[in-house]
């Protein structure tokens, strides 16, 4: 099983602050594309991801009991 | 001991050798917004030998709500920020050397700006600068310190040229869309949250206390109550064209910038993004008219009223901002709608 | 729409009535120090209705480096610090009704203006005040929000009677000895790190989003790179004296206070603490000798030198300030040295 | 085995950020007697605990893998 955060505005569109999904073996950019898809997230593709708070590349492999986190960057200043 | 530093001096991180240290250093701050005069204020306060401030705006009643240097005298004389900022600061400070520059950060700008800064700070609303300010930073070997909020979220990074990942690592490109302030709007306590954490970061390097540099990028929600720290060491990418073995620093390249020109004969402004990309255009009409604006809109276009400018966006990205002809007041418009 | 409270109304946790609650709203501030400037700023600018800011001191040199409402002119002018923030904040937002108190934020003082305020924001410097803040919270059913800070480490609680558990609850007895800033320093980063946890989390009171507001208790250091939340449900105590079933509000009561006298024909004021605790002599012997001070002491008693004052420190926490008839200015060194 | 983390002057007076120590079965009132004899910890009587990041009193029992720390209250402001 694994724990999924969002961040910001992809928060508001979940209606979650986490998702409990069984994902591993999925690449991170796998899972990115499923939850777009579900949930109409806006532009997963520039998100970052934290898996177990560590910086994680979109073709990162997700393990069993990973905690994952998806966190987008904002411009505003 | 000088009385007036005498606070700073007793926290053991900085003492008297560090407090020297901050008098000899020279800061660059792009942006004089929200985090811009933030940030500026607390390192004029801590007593940092010069500051350099570049903006390209002027006070408006909307700024009030959150940044910190400004007042209503200075909305009713429209003064640019940079100058408003540096009246300001020289009334907290008069020690400190203050370099106010009002005009756009440009990569010409920055590159010119870099020799003899110590620091830079990110201060600005858009990614097309911070990435600029990334190859710079690369190019020149000066940190710099990644900052940006909307609504109550918002998040900082510690970028040092040869030790850390740098911002193009971890975008890889310009990321178009993005939320900004005048789409999803913004409370100041996020805005002093960041600052919090530029601030920190800025004084560690400017005592040259390397070892203390927060290593993660931190983001939090101030109304949702969250914060996380993401550990940043796999992050660097060998392949980047900023930071990696080849690179090109293709942020400094006038190919790759937002490209905007008067179109002839009428009160039009044309943008047109470094990067075209696909815009969701029913996404974001959705967005505008939700917040309030008046927008029309079509299967090829969105048409929004900003004040006394109307802005019409295309699907790859660019726009055409009618009832001016002022290259960088369109710009600014643009950018605070598509970041 | 009001232009200027526009990028807030955006903030969908704001919105147009939160903006107009947050402009029905009125605000006690104790304390008008670093926190204090701080958080009245933010709360100015985001156009509260009210704002009432006690402050018994006047601006200092060594104010300057965090506390940021005041300048340079301030200190020549030995502005007290409640008159110079009502000043600054006049000409940020002439809106807001402010009114400012020069006075020790005595506990007669705290329940005379208790009446029709919505909110406390703690910003002293000394928990024997933030104890007394905390039984007029219980006795008047006003939230407050606990604020402080020393050299990089801060933290916050917002404390809502009836549902959170509160301060007594936490701490059971007044700390003595505390670390103040007079003794660890202090840079502002941290102080406005608490700031922005106070202020977002007086935002959420104000429009009364009680759902949004935080329930743990932070504390963060911003050198170290430390952040923790730490869960409160478990700390409310059934036998609490300020909260509990048989409470009594102990520190409402003159018998539990810090009591000041002027010694009969000498410049000197003795200062009593409410609940003797042992103090060590020799740990706050070496501590203020290790920041500068000018210490001597023997096993009785520790005697320092602070400026044009003389503090002697006995074992059981009394001391006499020489040099001084002022039983404020008194309390004022005190409190700063032991907090 | 338990984490025991130090913030602010208790951080700097351990020397470490946390310890390593199997402490379980104690309360926290004598971890914390212990520790402050050990490390000549200043008035730890007055220190807050959090257990597993949950508030924890004086008589609370440590139990095998309990996460500890020691939170100091200030008065500064």
């Amino acid at each position: 099983m694994n724990k999924i955060l969002f961040f910001a505005h992809l928060r508001d569109a979940v209606g979650e602050e986490f998702l409990r999904l069984d994902v591993s073996g999925k690449t991170v950019a796998e899972l990115k594309a499923e939850l777009s898809e579900k949930y109409d997230l806006p532009r997963m593709e520039t998100v970052m991801t934290a898996i177990n708070e560590e910086f994680a590349s979109n073709d990162e492999v997700i393990q069993e009991g990973d905690e994952i986190a998806f966190i987008p960057p904002v411009s505003g200043g | 001991m000088n009385e007036r530093y005498s606070r700073q001096v007793l926290f053991p991180g900085i003492g008297k050798d560090g407090q020297e240290k901050i008098r000899n250093k020279h800061v660059l701050i792009i942006g004089a917004g929200a985090l811009g005069s933030g940030n500026a204020e607390i390192l004029t306060r801590a007593g940092v030998g010069r500051l350099t401030i570049v903006d390209r705006d002027y006070v408006e009643a909307s700024n009030l709500q959150r940044q910190q240097l400004y007042t209503e005298e200075d909305v009713a004389e429209k003064l640019p920020k940079a100058a408003a900022a540096k009246k300001r600061l020289k009334a907290i400070n008069s020690d400190v050397e203050i370099n106010a520059i009002i005009g756009d950060a440009t990569p010409e700008l920055l590159e010119e700006l870099a020799a003899g800064v110590d620091l830079m700070l990110d201060a600005t609303d858009n990614f097309e600068t911070r990435m600029a300010m990334n190859d710079v930073s690369q190019k020149y070997n000066i940190p710099w310190i990644y900052g940006a909020c909307v609504g109550s979220y918002g998040m900082s990074f510690s970028i040092i040229p040869g030790k850390t990942p740098c911002l193009n690592c971890l975008l890889r490109t310009i990321p178009l869309q993005g939320m900004t302030c005048d789409t999803g709007g913004i409370i100041s306590p996020a805005v002093q949250m960041v600052i919090a954490h530029q601030t920190a970061e800025a004084l560690k390097m400017l005592v040259e206390d390397w070892d203390a540099v927060r290593q993660a990028f931190v983001s939090f929600d101030l109304w949702r109550n969250q914060y996380t720290s993401m550990k940043m060491s796999k992050a660097k990418y060998s392949g980047c064209l900023s930071c990696g073995e080849e690179r090109t620093y293709p942020y400094l390249d006038r190919e790759n910038m937002t490209k905007t020109t008067v179109l002839c004969g009428r009160d039009t402004v044309q943008i047109r993004p470094a990067t075209p990309g696909e815009i969701s255009l029913e996404r974001l009409a959705g967005q505008l008219s939700s917040l309030g604006y008046s927008v029309k809109g079509n299967p090829y276009l969105v048409s929004v009223e900003m004040g006394e400018e109307r802005m019409v966006i295309f699907q790859d990205g660019r726009a055409l901002i009618h009832g001016t002809k002022d290259l960088t007041h369109a710009k600014t418009i643009y950018q605070r709608i598509l970041g």
